[in-house]
């Protein structure tokens, strides 16, 4: 029978997190033994009937009391400048990040790669490559939580968080739900699967294995999807009356209908699929179709993966995407009130809605 | 305490052969108990339900330690498991932690210690105690009904939408309970701002009555958020209105604001009592007054205020931003230093006193080693890149009974058995109750200090099963095999201080020599109205000294006749 | 509960807790200060709640709040007003020992607190329940039909769910308040005939008139907030 | 807070309890309701138009007003001891630290959530990002 003490330390952070963790815990046992000396002392020196010197007893010290005061605020404010140092490093995302795809449903984990394999309550991820998983709930909170790489963050549903981490050492490690989530929610566990990045490569090639096998990329399903649910129909390769082009369009800003700025990010993009009606970009009606009850997460996010993939704001030589000006409607929007925007699109939308439930 | 006797009588009412009636023997009807509107009857129906329900939780967490000995859970279903654990927070939270010290020792002490004859609002005390078994009637209807399985902590959209457990009918139970404990610190508050005897100014007052003030101040600041919270998620249930569930259009994020608003605070409405009983205790059987008295009773404000300041620290992984959570980290560590500053004092409380080894000065030295513990563990979870892979493990459960029971039941036994002989006239078998405070001390560290390493490998909470990490189990099986020492240490108590109604020594007006306006101007047990006659206040607080108690011993008297001459004289 | 200090018959009660009356009522004025607080921390995430969907749809508030007549909240505030008046003016005769007009500021008080559950019912929830219009699953179909019928644009409707389950929860909440007014007032018009040895002074009619005027509180927020939204 | 023995006492032998207050003063403050009341309806539905979050802002602010005129007069907080004022106004102070969760809401699109450019050095400075999109690009307010 062994004693494990720490559990593995398999991830950039996992070094930082530890150089703290154990600098907290030796304060913690240098406090901790200091108040049991004072404690012990006292009461063996001072026990009743004891010959100590009582004499000249202080029942209140003032210099004491601001030395009391003094040093654990100072002690804890550098804990708390090198805990956020930390904690903000490891919440920024690195360059060069591999995006996977996380949706938690009760009670597994679905994981799914850009080159379209996909996993349940697996994840194979390549050594030293930082990675990003994007993840949303289907149901309830759930916690992504990977005890190896001191790695943990909520998966809330209705919208995208994030999780950053870099391996760095192959093997096999756990994958936890961190935050109660119903009947089986202990059993919402699975493994990480760090490997070389030629086993990756060959993993990858293989289409991963037993049931992940993939055969089609995620864009290419999204592509698939795009073509089924006939979005091409409105949303051209150029803007035209009905809809805007969304060749490009992700990272871009947009106008809406009220005169605001939105940043097309995933959480826009999905948001604009499943209830159209909420935002629209300046110049349009509310005519499209709302899929709320109709495409899954996965969907979604493959559609998503398929818009990334025409092109994205955030790179160079494509960001120069330019939300055109339209004749006749255009992003003037001082000839409609902004209120009568809200009164067309909310019309539209609530009959879209009704039509929805029907 | 030192104060002007105003009449001798009172005095020698003790060894009249007949003796005159007090507070239990007013009246024997079980209508003039269940109608009385006298603090201490009310605080012994306090003490029978609090003990009924910190055992209906017991037998939850002896379940679920029994459970977890095995990796693979042969014992109960997932389902079963997850009411279990959902029980015990809910049943120890609720209807213990909060309610014990206010409503047992608060109620008895309080209005005594301050010198009144009763709290402001007796009626209300009394309803506040009504609406509690309410709520906890509720409850235990939820629990026959099949029980709950959303925690204690009911996270939406688990507990609004998905969850197919008797949830509204726990919601209510709790919102009777929070009703209660509101009303309870309502009276605390109106009777120490109005009901001080004449002389007892602020800093006359026990620490005791500054605890119990700064935990009212709470009560009425923060239990109201949590209440209607737990009405919204209930109305949600019933109508699926959407307020907390991004489905129907609501933020699920918003629900874990409001809730930690108050139960952050609400973390120091259990834990302020206790420190509390903590300080009286330190300074009767150091025989020394509390040192640094002023710093020690302005930290339990301090920590009252500062506590409505820190609820974002239970959500640093919750995708709250990340902005506000660094500053919720930073002020997190700041509550830590009134707590540091307590723990000191109380141990420099003892320097050249003359220390006493009875059965509460064991629970209180206990509870100052487990406290400490405890407290300094928080620094792990208020650290914000520390508490991401912690936070939702067993390290937060470890920590946090640390704290809850660690803190308030050592305080709370600590304090039962100073105040027993003050409530029922009667002495305990000393060797028994210190028997029984090392069977806790020691119990309660094989209990949860694996727990600490458990969190640290990776093993959350309320898991059923761990069959995917096997090296976990020698922890779990030390764990519950601390638990069943933990469990005979709490069961003790309960038979020989119950043995101790009937056959307990006679204990005097001050067995302990203490100070104090319940030790030495009210009778054990104290009459109806408390004081024969109005007190009035003229000395400081723990008038104690050391020297000379010390010297008696030294002079081979024993505690009891020590008593005695004081009592005589 | 027996009192210590019953020499005259007309003189207040002091109960046995207290030392004389003026503790007594001091006490009693602090406590119901400190329920007082207890309320405005019970109301106050409600309001949180709302100010924050507010801020984060409020064109859609603003199109589902059409439906809320401002006339009619105007009324209620108007009447609530009233009372509130009613109410000072009561305790001011029950100070100055004026019974006979201290009880018709009351009789107006209860008669104002019915006038306003009346037209909050009949006006504003009973037409909006009986069409469907209240937090439920067919909340989502039933709006559009009603706001049409009522000739105002529709707002998205899962929205305007949002906007209507927070306005019934807090109008909820209030007129529970109301309503709990009516009953304490009853109470103490009757012990006040009665010349009940519960009330001897004015410290009674004083505690349930700062309830009130709480009440009265709720209510001045809630108006603008909710019926006299801004164009955004 | 800090109540000495003196105080307690004179709290006791104070007569303010007992402050009658007269029916003139008790009219001009509900005349003063009445016209706020007509203030906010005039300013929401019939004033100038302005920017919405001015409208709110004077709404809010007449809304105060009444308040304190209820609270001070009708509720007679005016005429009360120190205690009771803090208890009176406390309440309302207390109330707005749930306003602290709007930090939330309001900072909530600088956590690097999918979407943003990644940052260069730290979380919080996306912000600079986008203000760095190329001049050329007409980004239209």
């Amino acid at each position: 029978m062994n004693f494990p003490l720490m559990p593995p330390q398999a991830s950039e952070h996992a070094v930082a997190y530890d150089a703290l963790f154990w600098t907290i815990t030796a304060l913690t046992v240098i406090f901790t033994l200091i108040v049991g000396v004072m404690i012990y002392g006292f009461a063996v020196k001072y026990k009743r009937g004891s010959s100590a010197d009582r004499r000249n007893a202080q029942s209140h010290n003032e210099k004491l009391e601001v030395l009391l005061l003094v040093v654990p605020t100072v002690l804890g404010l550098a804990i708390f400048a090198w805990s956020a140092v930390n904690f903000t490093s490891v919440r920024t995302p690195k360059k060069d990040e591999m995006e996977l795809f996380v949706i938690g449903k009760r009670w597994m984990w679905h994981v799914q790669h850009m080159n379209g394999i996909r996993e349940n309550n697996e994840m194979h991820v390549p050594v030293g490559q930082p990675i990003r998983l994007t993840m949303i709930s289907q149901d309830v909170i759930h916690a992504m939580y990977l005890p190896a790489f001191r790695a943990q963050y909520h998966v809330v549903p209705g919208r995208y968080t994030s999780l950053h981490f870099t391996p760095t050492k192959p093997g096999t490690y756990k994958l936890l739900c961190g935050i109660h989530c119903g009947t089986q929610h202990s059993e919402m566990v699975g493994f990480v699967h760090v490997l070389s990045q030629q086993d990756f490569d060959e993993w990858l090639e293989s289409g991963g294995n037993r049931y992940t096998k993939a055969d089609r990329s995620m864009e290419q399903v999204g592509a698939d999807l795009w073509k089924e649910k006939g979005c091409g129909n409105c949303h051209q390769g150029t803007d035209n009356n009905r809809a805007p082009s969304l060749n490009g369009i992700f990272n871009t800003q947009r106008t809406m209908t009220d005169g605001s700025t939105v940043l097309a990010n995933e959480d826009y993009l999905r948001e604009s699929i499943l209830r159209p009606w909420d935002r629209i970009s300046a110049g349009y009606e509310n005519t499209m179709q709302a899929y709320a009850n109709s495409l899954s997460e996965e969907q979604v996010l493959s559609l998503i993966a398929y818009i990334k993939s025409t092109g994205s704001g955030a790179t160079p030589g494509q960001g120069e995407y330019e939300q055109p000006v339209r004749d006749g409607r255009a992003l003037d929007s001082s000839s409609k009130s902004t209120i009568d925007i809200a009164n067309d699109r909310a019309s539209a939308g609530a009959s879209q809605a009704k039509e929805l439930t029907n | 305490m030192s104060a002007t006797v105003v009449d001798k009588t009172q005095e020698e009412g003790l060894h009249e052969p007949h003796p005159k009636k007090n507070y239990l023997t007013a009246d024997h009807t079980i209508k003039s108990w269940l109608l009385t509107v006298d603090h201490k009857r009310i605080a012994v129906l306090y003490l029978i339900s609090t003990t009924f329900f910190f055992f209906l939780g017991s037998i939850a967490a002896a379940f679920i330690r029994a459970e977890l000995t095995n990796p693979m859970g042969t014992l109960l279903t997932s389902e079963t498991y997850n009411k279990m654990f959902s029980a015990h927070g809910i049943i120890m939270v609720f209807f213990f932690l909060v309610a014990v010290i206010p409503g047992v020792l608060g109620n008895f002490l309080l209005p005594i210690m301050v010198g009144a004859r009763d709290l402001a609002f007796p009626r209300l005390n009394l309803l506040s105690w009504y609406v509690f078994m309410a709520g906890g009637t509720c409850f235990v209807i939820a629990l026959m009904m099949g029980g709950v399985d959303a925690g204690w902590t009911f996270y939406t959209p688990l507990s609004s939408l998905y969850s197919n457990t008797p949830i509204t009918l726990a919601l209510v139970g709790v919102f009777f309970a929070g009703f209660a404990s509101i009303f309870t610190g309502l009276n605390f508050i109106a009777t120490v701002h109005k009901m001080r005897a004449p002389g007892m100014t602020w800093f006359r007052m026990p620490l005791f009555v500054w605890g119990q003030y700064a935990t009212g101040v709470i009560m009425i600041l923060g239990t109201p958020v949590i209440a209607i919270t737990l009405l919204m998620v209930a109305i949600e249930r019933m109508f699926k209105i959407g307020i907390f569930s991004p489905e129907l259009g609501g933020d699920p994020v918003l629900f874990q604001h409001l809730f930690w608003f108050y139960s952050h605070p609400a973390v120091y409405i259990m834990l302020l009592p206790g420190m509390a009983v903590i300080s009286e205790l330190m300074a009767c059987f150091s025989r020394r007054p509390v040192f640094g008295y002023k710093f020690v009773a302005f930290s339990s404000i301090g920590i009252a205020a500062l506590s409505f300041l820190v609820w974002g620290h239970h959500m640093f992984v919750s995708s709250q931003s990340v902005l506000q959570g660094i500053v919720f980290s930073l002020i997190s560590f700041l509550v830590a230093v009134p707590s540091a500053i307590k723990v000191f004092n109380w141990a420099l409380t003892m320097w050249k006193g003359s220390v006493h080894f009875t059965t509460p000065m064991i629970y209180a030295l206990g509870f100052l080693g487990l406290f400490v513990v405890g407290g300094l563990t928080g620094l792990y979870l208020a650290a914000i890149d520390t508490d991401v892979h912690l936070t939702g493990t067993y390290f937060v459960v470890a920590h946090f009974h640390y704290v809850m029971v660690g803190g308030t039941i050592m305080a709370f036994l600590g304090g039962l058995h100073f105040w027993w002989p003050k409530m029922f006239g009667r002495m305990y078998s000393e060797f028994w109750g210190k028997l029984s405070a090392i069977i806790v001390f020691v119990g309660f560290n094989f209990t949860f200090f694996p727990q600490f390493i458990l969190g640290y490998l990776g093993m959350p909470r309320r898991y059923h099963y761990y069959y995917f990490a096997p090296e976990w189990q020698v922890y779990h099986v030390l764990s519950s095999a601390g638990s069943t020492v933990l469990g005979i240490g709490f069961l003790m108590p309960a038979f020989y201080l119950t043995a101790s109604l009937i056959n307990g020594k006679r204990a005097g007006r001050n067995p302990w020599g203490a100070k104090g306006l319940e030790w030495e101007h009210a009778d054990s047990p104290p009459v109806t109205l408390n004081f024969d006659k109005p007190v009035v206040v003229t000395g400081p607080v723990y008038d104690y000294d050391a020297e000379k108690d010390s010297e008696m011993i030294r002079a081979g008297q024993r505690l009891v006749d020590m008593v005695k001459g004081e009592e005589e004289k | 509960m027996s009192s210590h200090e019953s020499t005259h018959p007309d003189a207040p009660v002091v109960y046995e807790q207290f030392e004389d009356i003026g503790q007594q009522q001091e006490t009693y004025v602090l406590g119901m200060w400190s329920f007082l607080v207890n309320e405005t921390m019970f109301f106050a995430p409600l309001f949180f709640v709302y100010g924050l969907y507010t801020w984060k749809h409020h064109a859609d508030f603003y199109l589902a709040h059409a439906l809320l007549d401002w006339r009619i909240g105007g009324i209620n505030t108007f009447i609530l007003l009233m009372s509130s008046f009613a109410v000072a003016l009561s305790v001011h005769y029950a100070q100055k020992g004026r019974t006979r007009a201290q009880l018709n500021c009351l009789w107006f008080t209860i008669a104002c607190a019915a006038a306003f559950i009346w037209i909050k019912l009949q006006f504003e929830w009973i037409p909006k329940i009986s069409h469907g219009v209240f937090p439920n699953p067919e909340f989502i179909q039933n709006y559009p039909h009603y706001a049409m019928e009522h000739g105002v644009p529709a707002a998205d409707p899962y929205k305007a769910r949002l906007y209507y389950s927070l306005y019934f929860a807090i109008t909820g909440l209030h007129a529970l308040h109301v309503a709990i007014g009516i009953i304490v007032f009853l109470a103490l018009i009757y012990l006040i005939k009665k010349k009940s040895s519960l009330i001897t002074d004015y410290i009674p009619t004083e505690m349930v008139g700062l309830y009130w005027h709480f009440v009265d509180l709720v209510w001045i927020f809630l108006y603008p907030l909710f019926y006299l939204m801004p164009r955004p | 807070m800090a109540t000495t023995h003196h105080e307690h006492h004179d709290d006791h032998g104070h007569d303010h309890a007992h402050h009658v207050i007269p029916i003139s003063l008790l009219m001009k403050v509900f005349g003063g309701l009445i016209i706020g009341m007509a203030l906010t309806v005039y300013a929401a539905i019939f004033g100038p138009k302005m920017p919405v979050q001015f409208m709110w802002l004077i709404a809010m602010l007449i809304a105060y007003a009444k308040a304190f005129l209820v609270v001070q007069y009708f509720m007679g907080v005016k005429y009360t001891t120190k205690l009771v004022k803090a208890f009176a106004y406390g309440g309302f102070f207390w109330a707005t630290l749930l306003l602290i969760m709007l930090t939330d809401y309001g900072t909530r699109q600088w956590e690097p959530v999918p979407g943003w450019t990644p940052g260069e050095e730290s979380a919080l400075s996306r912000d600079l990002e986008i203000d760095r999109v190329p001049e050329d690009v007409q980004i239209h307010h």
